[in-house]
């Protein structure tokens, strides 16, 4: 690849600006915790099931110590008393916990020291879950190897999760890297997780436990029979990121969706709540070795894809940041843009190409996720699937990582498995048709593209200026992104955020910090 | 509005148009559950021709899985319709610009028109409702929130029906625009239509009651029961014109 | 070759598969030669719902002319087929490579095969015939010419069907190859079919007929009285197979 | 545009050596004239009609003088002397040739000079006829003027010239520039014209005057409705090629497609005859300001795209050649080639670019036309259409004139009227899209689309000068072209091939060679 000529004091100056802004988030989320960051602990130190209506016990449990005002000090304090007071397990204790007499006020048994002595055999247990995970997925991506980038990511979203396997297998045969299960419509404003294999949904899928299993299994055993290994892909952005991110890691996913932003623009679930749910959760991912997808691309879809272009830059500067101060490597920064420029404006693609070129350049070693035409696309599927072939065209001559295949039927319905089979055969042909052509062109120095490119990373530079200035919670507040303005105290779930107390106890989160300050 | 009721006009055959007049040629596509073979191509024949379609070609069998085939197909279709009997109530949308809009408001209804619009039920896509009411609007046209004559209330995505019905009767609105996107496993169909049963039961069904999405149109919507339906391409301009046409003939006969 | 026979096999019924096992969602497109209108995106589902289609989306209506309108279509075929019943005639031709095949001719025939091909009737598309006959081949498979133990002639293009009869007599060929490719207004299937006929009058229908070409499958070439028929992708070693096979069975039993 | 770096000095021989090539075979053109052309004199002169059996007059009236043996002498010689004999005009003088009682035998009767005198004033009116086609065009053109190139071409071919017209309307409308009416399968190896409208045709409608007539008819109204000159082409190349190309004239067809060579390769015409046929063909041409497209495109077809590029180039030159000493401006060369390369070739698409690229930057001021994949098309019609999309896309990067659309159903049918408005609808896209592509992009000179022109440019070369050592006709008798071998005897209609006698008088041909020697 040829590298565009931008200066890079620029773009040191926005990585500079972008960690002071989350730097000043950081402080609130580590005064702070959630519902569903303890509900993670509990699911962490093994606590599973759901009552006869569904509710899983770990919302129970939580859910009555927040009533009562004991969250701030972490479920893990209560927890650990109930094993100290004698509890044969986790789970036995977080069912005291939940559906014991009476609410443990504090007043008398188990010290600091003594409860943290019951929980120390539970929290290795729960890292080397997590560990033993990561190994396996690990060993298996060894031992059979991935397809080149980019590469190839489809979406299954039957929203039965036995069609969705069949789905995932047909499109893995077809040629597909990455399979996707979406989530049935607006799962993201539950605050649980449903429970068990499902076979109704919307739009999608449930993201439960047992469907990160089902899937997995079939990958499992299609990757056997093609010898390539094969990713699977789920969202934890929403009010349970860090649970989704924990039943993600032990179920082996190789992505998932995380972003404290998508859900605040488009879910309108609470900032607080969600930024400090998503640094608990990019702790867990980090030590899971999974790769994060922030959905900077969906801004594109609200707001004007050539105006807003340079809010994606600058958001991604600060998904980064966050992402660092979670410990992930940039290997597992899978920042991601789109393909969503208006396919009427001349010289679209260009534009499409400066923008592409320019994150790569700007995010190196990160792979890079990068996102089809949606909003412009039209029932047409013949001149929908050309304008997908350009994308994919760009994808590979921009050395794009992750490529979410465009589908021809994108304004119409979620894919039907003959339109995914078109996808990867499409791009197929695409990427081997122009393999090196990333090699062969050097951008005009005096041309439109480089041009864009300056423009759009000096528009960050100005952005992310102004949002240090103001703070983060008050850019988004006013609408600096995606054209969606949610202020701080609005929103889903801020009744699930409480202030820790000075005892907070968390060893599940203090063993992940250890890992990578 | 008035849908024009169906009229006699003299027959116009037609039929489906290929390489020539009338020949009736189209194309189809789709999947079988089976391996790629030849077998699977004559399925795919047969299908079609249960379909009773003619002079079958297969154009290729490609393997889309390790049991699935996907098929195009070409043939020809023996089906003519009577284009003079086809008639469809479209929405009369008077041509009007926003300074006539606002200036027929003034004259002619002598206070401010009231909208409150959402994306109901679980849809959370804003962008259509958005692009009506808020003051960006869409495609250069100004959102109806721009228009002095109007107060536009837009209470965003995943709007409940009753909460949106409770808005509208605190806002003494004129207009309720419901926005549908998500159209998987009928979505759409079922809120809207538990939206105008709602309005009904609390006494609502008196407002005005427009609907719009990618996959509505003025036929739809008025089975579901609304006065108005709106589709793909929608201009805010369209819409306030539309709820001023009405609400000025609305008006009793003395006012006029 | 034998046709297998149909038999009973336990019933296996498949629909068409959209988004979920037997769903039956399929796509078509077709042009109405109307202008784009509410009316004639109506007239394009009642096309479809005349193909006894369900649940159709007229996913778009674009205007492909002042008077054309072009539609793609979703929906719900109601067709169940029982694949267990569908059995066709698949040619059955034996694995053997270059030197396999010139070996058998060797041992179990004795003299050169003779074989004569071209592409007949107002057809000049040569490529595929070539592909068989021409010493290069196709896909890296050697063409006859290149067979020490074939005579192969190639006559070319537009060869009149008369011609390709006396030259086959004259060069005492065992198999003649047929190669068609233009199939407007079914020019390949009279053009196919005469040559038979003209063969049954000359008494030399006893010589091996093979029919080739993109359109061309087994099935259809026992249809028009061939011997057999082979389609895209055809290597000549496959054809050369199959003529030594047919050669070998057709020997009289002394000789075996 | 940024041009590759190749060695002008290469193009140079090339273009030296091509010359010499044509100078062999124009020594020959020079001595000989045929029966083709011999009847589009007497059309010049107005002849016209045909009998009962659907044979043209002009066609008896050569026949006649052939088998009597005096076509040597230009069937212009034994009119003038039908005309200075008092027949009233070209058309009873034809009659009396093709009718007359007897044959003339030249035995009494007007002298050279008094034949010459008798047809001068209908020379004047014939040349007149093909200024006032030429003038009429200009006019529009200048009038309405052309979208931007890269032209949308697109092909109808009914059979039905009704239906051709109705679709070329709607070609039209949906944004086509250039209409081209396929011949039905094999008329060019039919050795006269046919006459009328016709209804019925084989993948194609017969080329016949009436039927030129009335799509220009149906292009002259439609343009004025969408303000922008609408062009036709139609086929000459075959047994009546200069007849054509006459009718092509007065009927003010734009673009004629005119190559001896795809006559010779791809229909087995005598090399002999149609290299005499196309050189008064492109006189005619010259003067009527059409283009011509030859067919290097074709050998693609048979020859492998890869290792046959060369050859495409190797015969451009010589086709340039050809045209220049038949007097055509280079404005008025549509050199032809393709995006023929086999679609599963990693990389191909870089090696499309180098010889689209190539092609361009040897012939800058010519009209090229870029022929779409044909071979390596599929049923799938998604698959296929995806494949023009890249073909337009390399087209407009590399700034090509003419563009033939791509068509998703190549293998499978002549265009329905919706592949034509999909084809279109997707140009535009790619086209609008990629505007200014060709200014942004400097071609790596150390890379494969570097090396792969050269490479191309010198294979070329080294052709080009071994058929200069052997001869054109040579050359093609032994393969060099499109891997067909065609011996300068074989084929059809060498007996249309009379040696001119010292006698021969051929008014026309002496006026069009006065334009530009
Ligand atoms: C943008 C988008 C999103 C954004 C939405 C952001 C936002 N704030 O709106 C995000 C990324 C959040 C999103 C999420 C999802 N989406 Co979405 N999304 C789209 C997309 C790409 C574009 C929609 C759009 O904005 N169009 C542009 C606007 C201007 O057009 P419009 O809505 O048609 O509006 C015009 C007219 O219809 C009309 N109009 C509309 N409403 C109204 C109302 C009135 C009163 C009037 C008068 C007129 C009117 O006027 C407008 C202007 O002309 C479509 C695909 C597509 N290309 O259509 C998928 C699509 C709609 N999404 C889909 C899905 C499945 C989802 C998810 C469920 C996926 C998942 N499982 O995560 C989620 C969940 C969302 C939810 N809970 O509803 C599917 C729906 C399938 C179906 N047929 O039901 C689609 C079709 C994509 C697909 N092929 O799968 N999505
Ligand atoms: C190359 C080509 C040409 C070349 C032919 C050069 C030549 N010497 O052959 C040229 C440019 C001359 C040409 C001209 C025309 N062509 Co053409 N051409 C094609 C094209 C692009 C490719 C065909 C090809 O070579 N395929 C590659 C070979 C290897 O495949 P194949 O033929 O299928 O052969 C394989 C098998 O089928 C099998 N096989 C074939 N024959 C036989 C025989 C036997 C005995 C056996 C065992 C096996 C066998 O084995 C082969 C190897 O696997 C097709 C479109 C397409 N992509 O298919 C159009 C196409 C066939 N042509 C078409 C037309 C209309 C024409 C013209 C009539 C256009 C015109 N009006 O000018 C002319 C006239 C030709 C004529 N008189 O026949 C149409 C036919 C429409 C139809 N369905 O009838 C097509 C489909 C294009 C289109 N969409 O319009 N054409
Ligand atoms: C970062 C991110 N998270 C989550 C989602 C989907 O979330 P939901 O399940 O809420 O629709 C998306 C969809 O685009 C996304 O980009
Ligand atoms: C130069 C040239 N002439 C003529 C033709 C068509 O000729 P025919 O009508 O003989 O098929 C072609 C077709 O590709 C061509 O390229």
């Amino acid at each position: 690849m040829h590298p565009l000529p931008i200066e890079t004091a620029v773009v040191d100056e926005c990585r500079a600006l972008a960690a002071d802004i989350s730097g000043g988030v950081q402080r609130f989320i580590d005064a702070h915790t959630t519902v569903s960051i303890e509900r993670t602990v509990l699911r962490a130190y093994g606590v599973d099931g759901a009552d006869a209506d569904g509710v899983p016990l770990v919302n129970t449990c939580v859910d009555r110590y927040l009533a009562a005002g004991g969250l701030g000090h972490g479920i893990a304090w209560w927890l650990g008393r109930a094993l100290a007071r004698g509890a044969a397990n986790p789970q036995e204790a977080a069912e005291v916990l939940a559906y014991g007499s009476e609410v443990d006020d504090g007043s008398v048994g188990a010290t600091r020291e003594e409860l943290l002595a019951a929980l120390a055999p539970y929290t290795d247990a729960a890292l080397e879950r997590l560990d033993r995970a990561r190994d396996k997925r690990l060993a298996d991506r060894t031992r059979l190897g991935t397809g080149p980038t980019p590469w190839k990511y489809v979406i299954v979203a039957t929203g039965n999760i036995y069609d969705d396997a069949d789905q995932a297998r047909a499109a893995a045969q077809a040629g597909a890297d990455i399979i996707a299960v979406i989530r049935s419509t607006a799962q993201s404003l539950i605050d649980y997780v449903p429970y068990g294999a499902t076979t109704e949904g919307f739009g999608g899928t449930w993201a439960t436990q047992e469907n990160f299993k089902i899937v997995r299994q079939a990958l499992d055993d299609e990757q056997e029979r093609l010898g390539r290994y094969l990713m699977q892909v789920n969202y934890s952005s929403g009010l349970c990121m860090p649970e989704i991110a924990y039943l993600g890691a032990v179920e082996r996913l190789d992505m998932l969706l995380n972003d404290a932003m998508y859900g605040i623009l488009f879910r309108d679930i609470n900032p607080r709540r969600t930024l400090c749910d998503q640094y608990f959760s990019r702790r867990v991912i980090a030590r899971a070795g999974i790769i994060i997808n922030p959905g900077e691309d969906n801004y594109l879809t609200t707001a004007d894809a050539v105006d807003s272009a340079h809010t994606v830059i600058a958001s991604q500067f600060i998904n980064e940041a966050f992402a660092k101060r979670a410990g992930l490597p940039d290997e597992q920064m899978g920042l991601g843009h789109a393909f969503e420029i208006d396919k009427s404006i001349e010289d679209s693609l260009l534009m499409e190409i400066a923008q592409a070129q320019l994150v790569r350049q700007i995010f190196p070693r990160h792979p890079i996720k990068w996102m089809p035409a949606t909003k412009h696309k039209s029932g047409d599927i013949f001149w929908s699937h050309r304008v997908d072939g350009l994308y994919d065209l760009v994808g590979v001559a921009t050395e794009q990582s992750i490529e979410l295949l465009g589908m021809m039927t994108e304004s119409i319905h979620t894919p039907l498995l003959q339109d995914r089979f078109a996808a990867i055969k499409g791009a197929d042909y695409v990427f081997n048709a122009a393999r090196h052509l990333s090699d062969e062109i050097i951008w005009n120095p005096e041309g439109r593209v480089v041009a864009r490119a300056r423009q759009v990373l000096d528009e960050a530079r100005v952005l992310l200026r102004e949002v240090q200035k103001e703070g983060m919670f008050s850019a988004i507040a006013r609408g600096a992104f995606a054209d969606v303005k949610r202020p701080e105290n609005g929103g889903r779930g801020l009744g699930g955020v409480v202030e820790k107390s000075t005892a907070y106890v968390n060893p599940i989160l203090q063993a992940l910090e250890a890992d990578h300050v | 509005m008035s849908d024009v009721p169906p009229h006699k006009r003299p027959p116009e055959l037609i039929r489906a148009y290929g390489d020539r007049k009338d020949d009736g040629r189209i194309q189809l596509s789709f999947t079988l559950p089976v391996a790629t073979s030849g077998r699977a191509k004559e399925a795919a024949r047969r299908f079609a021709e249960t379909l009773g379609l003619k002079n079958i070609l297969v154009a290729t069998m490609e393997k889309a899985g390790t049991n699935f085939s996907f098929f195009v197909v070409y043939a020809n279709a023996d089906v003519q319709l009577d284009y003079s009997a086809i008639v469809v109530p479209e929405v009369t949308v008077p041509e009007w610009g926003f300074k006539e809009i606002n200036h027929l408001v003034h004259e002619q209804i002598g206070r401010k028109v009231v909208v409150v619009g959402a994306c109901t039920g679980s849809d959370a896509h804003t962008v259509g409702i958005d692009a009506i009411l808020n003051m960006k609007g869409y495609a250069g046209d100004k959102g109806l929130e721009a228009y002095p004559w109007f107060d536009a209330y837009n209470l965003g995505a995943q709007v409940d029906n009753v909460a949106l019905l409770a808005r509208a009767r605190e806002l003494n609105a004129d207009a309720v625009l419901v926005s549908q996107i998500m159209t998987q496993r009928d979505l759409h169909i079922e809120n809207s239509q538990q939206l105008i049963e709602l309005a009904r039961k609390s006494g609502q069904r008196d407002l005005l009651f427009l609907l719009g999405g990618p996959r509505i149109d003025h036929k739809l919507a008025r089975e579901l029961g609304y006065d108005a339906g709106f589709g793909p391409g929608t201009k805010p301009s369209q819409v306030a014109s539309y709820i001023v046409d009405v609400l000025i003939k609305r008006r009793p006969q003395a006012e006029r």
